[in-house]
């Protein structure tokens, strides 16, 4: 086993690429070492990114944010201009683990993990965020929801590197809101959850809208119908009732040990009905 | 498997350490260095008993790799007081009986450190939820909280 | 003579009687009596069997007096966390 | 033993203060060692392989590639812990469960342990020790396992305490019966009669300090231990009968422990790291990981139980019965017996009976948890108590204070009460301020009574006067949350001192006399016992020592605060002399001054807690929240009230986590899904209000101060309380612990009718 800390980008990626056995990158680490101590993972080669230039860095664009790869979930609450544009995205960043764990835990780790349950996936997907991907054939731009493609897999080629998740500068008249459902009130996995993300007209009429939805299928499911139930309406009680119907029916949740088919089918609805309800609060509409 | 050399700051002291790649900060504070403060309850992020400050960030320290402690500040349990003068946050610990087994004592006593760094003035469920991710199976939380309430206020009047 | 409750499956052993009586002066003779008289007790007396004597329990004092016309009941001995 | 225990109603200067625990500043400085804290000079990493099945043979075990893996120093199987248990069944079942010997009985049950020079090489050698295993069927539902058709564990087990014999082996090892009066006549005279079934789901002690140990065995069969115990003179008594040693040439010493909670009062992997150790011919330190405490140390019974009362209309209870099913694991246990015992303790009853049934499963060996069993019981009878005074139409307190236990009653498990607290404990749970305050939309309150014995037992303590006056207090029972503070003002309170002067510490095995374990609620209450004799022993050598000084006859020398005092007029001109003059003498009045004593403290206080809760649960996703939680509970004598508040409420917090989400979660499989803090959600901070206390006290008969035991009761009435609140709150009977959210939605709905 090496443990390396590369200063580039592209030394990064060349390592990775040029590794016989297992590589591994390590940004935050709490789950890659959470699986080397239970002996789900043995790398030959761990990959630490956070001495490369900007990647832990949030950085104000023209065009919205980039998020670094290596940025800790902790540093994103503390970042003002994010907190007002995609509140959504931070809450949900901020609901990882503990405090402890936020001091080390990133939204890039959190997607790559590829965990149905992840808390910052849904709101990533509802906010339309995309992932800035560096391999040895360059760069490329993905949406979020196209890289974890089931449990513990992802689309990255070997030798990829997530470097930023990218995040659009808002519409007028927009809110996002995610909301999970565990059985404490802290450290647990999410059993169930929701994220929308609005954006209204002048008169408080949904224009666009994404609706997410987590711990209820393979990987997090972005659910069109559910956004066409908001479309055109304003959050009355009737669209409301058809946005957790939708919800309910597009799950494809199991039994485990964290909760059953039928609370997650139920609960996904009254967390997409919630979670809506704050984000059209949010984005000026009442 | 190459050890990896590592310099750092251990509670303001220039520390060198060799170190698997493999092995966790909190192995190397408890079997290489001695600083046996920070305690193993779960080894996965779950408990916070082996809490630690790394650059004024808290974390787990079984959830940080040894090798990656090089360049930085740590800060452990083992430096909270200044010589014979407990922190106040230690010596209202004593005071309300915060402790009874006292194993997941260092790390509570690091996290509300840090929590009352970032919010000197906590209300009492930020206290609550800022000490979400430290077990503590014999209080019931109720002496800890209401000693963070109390080492606060008299840290204000400081 | 002393008057000895039994618990329900010492009962049992004891051919069904719920109360025995024995001529002891105190805890190591009623335990060597109630053996003699019903050997089916002796797993349960090497496995532990508590006193109580007008309500307080003893567990291993074989010299307690028994005194005349006090309660005497039998019990399992328990465990505790 | 010349001691007299009664109770003897003294004004109390140093018991009933407050002050900071001798140990506590080595605690709160991260100095204070717990099991994984020590080292020794060329100590070994010990690792222990477990099994991956539920119930399996094991026909082979391949160690031979492990033992050539350069760093393993030692490999050990059931082969190198014979058995020298000599018929002693339970002995037998502590020596299986450290380490498999036909058969693995659950998922991480001990199969093979290795000794290696780091913890990579340790690792590494597990994964090359070979185990051919024949999979059995297994069962770990208590009721499934006492069917006929279920697999079975153990051949050779037949049902004890059935009237006829059974024919066939069977997975219920005993079936225990209590009670008095006649219950069908009882029930013949009921108004009203509430029947119900319940079921708790298992739970583990969660202490944050996992099982630790460092063995070192030397070439002349001597051995020290340093491990976290709750016993470790019942450590050393079970390390050495299994490993074949004397007794005395096995020293141990407890370190600080990080909690136990009944789960660290017998052996799980101590004697393993012995056995390596031993082979190894080095000191070997073994550290369970957490994964490995969960699948294979502690865990509390699963129960499946029915509850039948009856009352007549003025409230009186007619008749009351239950019968339980408790889990044991795979070893014979008195789980069940203990819930029979305690089931109706709290309530006078004329026509009472209770059935135990004790359930082999394939789950890890059970262990006591804080009042063990009692939890289970409460909250079956007490759901139903609450059920039946709704039926009646009384309000739940009053129900309960009318047929409340007293001095006189017979209680449920046979004799007859002396003074106890159950009714002023709903007494003052009554005229609590909680009662009155007002309750909010989906929101209910929820109040339940709680029994536990408390024990005394074997327990011996030193006291050594140093020449400089202070005094050094050895005890023998492991402080598990503050009793080196709680005997300190004992001492100090008996010899009439400061509790500065005092500083007790836990002796290790070779330094005091046998001492039984911190268990049964009897550390402050056995060692004060002794503690008081052995200082009455010291004051009667200082009376001598004074008057060898003054030179006046022993019987004109009292012992009056901390001072002894030469009595009669005609020693007027006689100063008093302080307990530091004595001692700063002692080498020319006959060298050291000590008290010892040794006694088995008997009369432990039963003690009876209420409790008081109010919930709110959302009921659109089962969600729960506890806004206010009361403690009332009697304690005889609190000596450290601050750690008797500590006691109270810590119970209770165990008491609500296992009420509201812990739980084992076995798959198809058998095996344990959620072995770790994640997803074994035991309360945080954030899920807790503050736990109101109020402590009663009513002395105790038995003891020189009145104490009783504190720590187990807190546990017992949570369960019941919640499920009555979250009853209360959601307008549905819930009889299925954990009260989880899908479990409370699910109930929501079923009564919705959706």
């Amino acid at each position: 086993m090496r443990y390396i800390r590369p200063l580039s980008m592209e030394d990064a990626v060349g390592q990775l690429a040029g590794s016989p056995g297992t590589a591994a990158i390590l940004a935050g680490g709490s789950d890659l070492l959470v699986r080397m101590k239970g002996g789900f993972i043995e790398p030959d080669l761990i990959v630490d990114i956070k001495a490369i230039d900007g990647l832990v860095e949030i950085r104000e664009t023209a065009e919205g944010f980039s998020i670094g790869a290596a940025v800790s979930c902790a540093l994103m609450g503390e970042s003002a201009a994010l907190m007002r544009e995609w509140p959504g995205v931070v809450e949900a960043a901020k609901l990882i683990g503990s405090k402890q764990v936020q001091g080390r835990c990133t939204i890039v780790g959190n997607l790559c993990n590829a965990s149905p349950a992840a808390d910052s996936v849904p709101a990533l997907v509802a906010a339309g965020a995309r992932a800035l991907i560096v391999g040895p054939a360059g760069r490329r731009t993905v949406v979020v929801e196209a890289v974890p493609t089931g449990p513990g897999k992802t689309s990255l080629a070997k030798g990829e590197i997530i470097e930023a998740i990218l995040l659009d500068r808002r519409a007028p008249r927009s809110g996002d809101a995610y909301l999970r459902f565990i059985p404490r009130t802290e450290m647990d996995i999410a059993v169930v959850s929701a994220g929308v993300n609005l954006t209204l007209d002048e008169q408080g009429v949904v224009k666009s809208a994404r609706v997410a939805l987590g711990a209820v299928a393979p990987t997090v499911l972005l659910v069109e119908e559910a956004a066409e139930a908001l479309i055109g309406r304003k959050l009355d009680e009737a669209a409301l009732e058809r946005l957790a119907k939708v919800c309910s029916g597009a799950c494809r949740p199991i039994d485990d040990k964290r909760g059953t088919i039928e609370f997650r089918r139920k609960v996904a609805g009254v967390l997409a009905r919630r979670a809506a309800t704050t984000a059209y609060a949010r984005a000026g509409g009442k | 498997m190459a050890g990896v050399a590592v310099l750092t700051t251990i509670n303001g002291d220039n520390v060198e350490y060799l170190c698997q790649p493999d092995e966790t900060l909190l192995d190397v504070l408890r079997d290489r260095l001695g600083l046996t403060g920070a305690k193993e309850g779960c080894g996965t992020g779950d408990c916070g008993a082996c809490s630690i400050i790394l650059d004024d960030r808290l974390v787990c320290s079984c959830l940080v790799l040894g090798a990656e402690a090089e360049g930085r500040r740590v800060e452990t349990i083992e430096g909270m007081a200044h010589g014979d003068r407990l922190h106040p946050l230690q010596q209202k610990f004593l005071e309300h009986a915060a402790l009874q087994c006292g194993v997941c004592t260092p790390g509570f006593l690091i996290a509300a450190k840090d929590l009352l760094a970032k919010n000197p003035d906590p209300t009492e469920e930020e206290i609550r939820f800022g000490l979400a991710g430290n077990l503590c199976r014999c209080t019931g939380y109720d002496k800890i909280v209401r000693a963070v309430q109390d080492a606060a206020s008299v840290m204000k009047g400081a | 003579m002393v008057e000895v409750t039994l618990w329900g499956s010492l009962g049992a052993i004891a051919g069904g009687k719920s109360k025995v009586e024995i001529e002891a002066k105190d805890i190591r003779e009623l335990f060597r009596k109630l053996a003699e008289q019903y050997p089916g007790f002796e797993p349960y007396i090497d496995r532990g069997i508590a006193v109580a004597i007008d309500g307080t329990i003893y567990r291993d004092t074989w010299s307690k007096e028994l005194p005349q016309g006090a309660e005497i009941f039998l019990l399992p001995r328990l465990a505790g966390g | 033993m010349n001691f007299d225990p009664r109770y003897s109603g003294r004004n109390f200067t140093s018991v009933g203060t407050r002050p900071i625990r001798p140990d506590g500043v080595d605690k709160v400085t991260g100095r204070a060692r717990y099991g994984a804290d020590f080292n020794m000079a060329g100590q070994l990493v010990g690792r222990v392989l477990r099994s991956p099945h539920a119930h399996a043979t094991i026909r082979k075990i391949d160690t031979s590639k492990a033992e050539k893996l350069n760093g393993v120093k030692a490999v050990i199987t059931a082969a190198d812990l014979p058995d020298l248990t000599d018929g002693d069944a339970a002995m037998y079942d502590i020596l299986d469960n450290c380490m498999a010997r036909k058969k693995a009985l659950y998922d991480g049950h001990a199969v093979a342990a290795v000794a290696a020079v780091d913890a990579r090489t340790a690792r590494q050698a597990l994964k090359l020790i070979e185990v051919d295993y024949e999979v059995l069927p297994h069962v770990t539902d208590v009721d499934e396992a006492m069917k006929h058709t279920a697999p079975l564990l153990n051949d050779a087990i037949f049902t004890e305490g059935l009237e006829e014999k059974p024919v066939r082996p069977s997975n219920v090892t005993k079936r225990t019966q209590f009670g008095h009066g006649d219950v069908h006549e009882g029930f013949g005279q009921a108004d009203y009669v509430v029947e119900r079934s319940f079921k708790t789901e298992q739970t583990h002690q969660g202490y944050i300090e996992p099982h630790a140990c460092v063995a070192s065995v030397s070439a002349d069969g001597t051995a020290d231990l340093w491990v976290c115990t709750q016993g470790h003179f019942v450590y050393r008594q079970h390390c050495a009968q299994l490993l074949g040693m004397e007794a005395s040439k096995l020293r141990v010493t407890s370190s600080e422990i990080g909690g136990g909670f009944g789960g660290k009062t017998h052996v799980w992997a101590e004697p393993v790291a012995l056995a390596l150790s031993r082979k190894a011919g080095r000191p070997v330190k073994l550290v369970m990981t957490r994964d490995e405490v969960f699948r294979a140390s502690g865990p509390t019974s699963a129960t499946s139980i029915d509850v039948r009362i009856g009352a007549r209309k003025d409230g009186t209870i007619t008749a009351a019965e239950a019968t339980l099913r408790y889990s044991c694991g795979p070893y014979a246990g008195m789980w069940a017996e203990i819930g029979a015992m305690t089931a109706f303790a709290c309530y006078r009853l004329e026509n009472v009976r209770t059935v135990g049934y004790e359930v082999l499963v394939s789950r890890p060996k059970t262990a006591a948890y804080r009042a063990p069993s009692a939890p289970m019981a409460a909250f079956a009878v007490e759901s139903a108590v609450d059920e039946l005074a709704k039926e009646i139409g009384m309000d739940p307190v009053e129900f309960r204070i009318k047929n409340a236990a007293q001095e006189g009653t017979r209680s449920s498990y046979g004799p007859v009460y002396g003074p106890i607290g159950i009714g002023p404990t709903l007494e003052a749970a009554k005229n609590h301020p909680h009662m009155k305050a007002p309750l909010g939309k989906n929101q209910g309150r929820g109040m339940a009574c709680g029994f536990w014995f408390n024990f005394g037992g074997q327990t011996c303590t030193d006291l050594n006067i140093g020449m400089d006056g202070s005094v050094s207090l050895a005890v023998g029972t492991v402080d598990v949350g503050g009793s080196r503070a709680s005997l300190s003002l004992v001492a100090a309170e008996e010899l009439g001192i400061a509790y500065e002067q005092v500083k007790a510490v836990v002796a290790d095995t070779s330094s005091l006399g046998y001492n039984d374990m911190t268990d049964g609620s009897r550390g402050t209450f056995s060692s004060s016992m002794a503690t008081i004799s052995a200082a009455r022993n010291a004051i009667k050598i200082l009376r001598e020592r004074a008057a060898q000084m003054w030179d006046i006859p022993l019987d004109d020398v009292v012992w009056e605060k901390g001072h002894a005092i030469a009595k009669g007029e005609k020693y007027g001109n006689l100063a008093a002399l302080s307990l530091r003059e004595i001692a700063a003498a002692s080498g020319k009045t006959g060298g050291p001054i000590a008290g010892h004593s040794e006694l088995v403290a008997d009369g432990a206080g039963v003690s009876f807690a209420t409790h008081v809760c109010d919930i709110e649960v959302d009921p659109e996703t089962g969600a729960t929240r506890v806004l206010r939680y009361t403690v009332v509970q009697d304690a005889g004598k609190a000596v450290h009230p601050t750690y008797v508040e500590g006691q109270y409420q810590g119970g209770a917090a165990q008491g609500i986590g296992w009420a509201l989400n812990e739980e084992y979660i076995y798959g198809k499989d058998g095996r344990l899904q959620n072995p770790g803090f994640l997803d074994y959600r035991i309360p945080v901070c954030s899920d807790l209000p503050m736990i109101d206390t109020q402590i009663l006290e009513i002395p105790n008969p038995n003891h020189p101060y009145g104490v009783r035991g504190v720590g187990e009761t807190s546990i017992v009435p949570p369960l019941a309380a919640i499920a009555n609140a979250v009853s209360n709150a959601a307008g549905v009977r819930m009889t299925h612990i954990p009260m989880s959210p899908p479990r409370i939605l699910a109930a929501i709905e079923a009564e919705r009718g959706g």
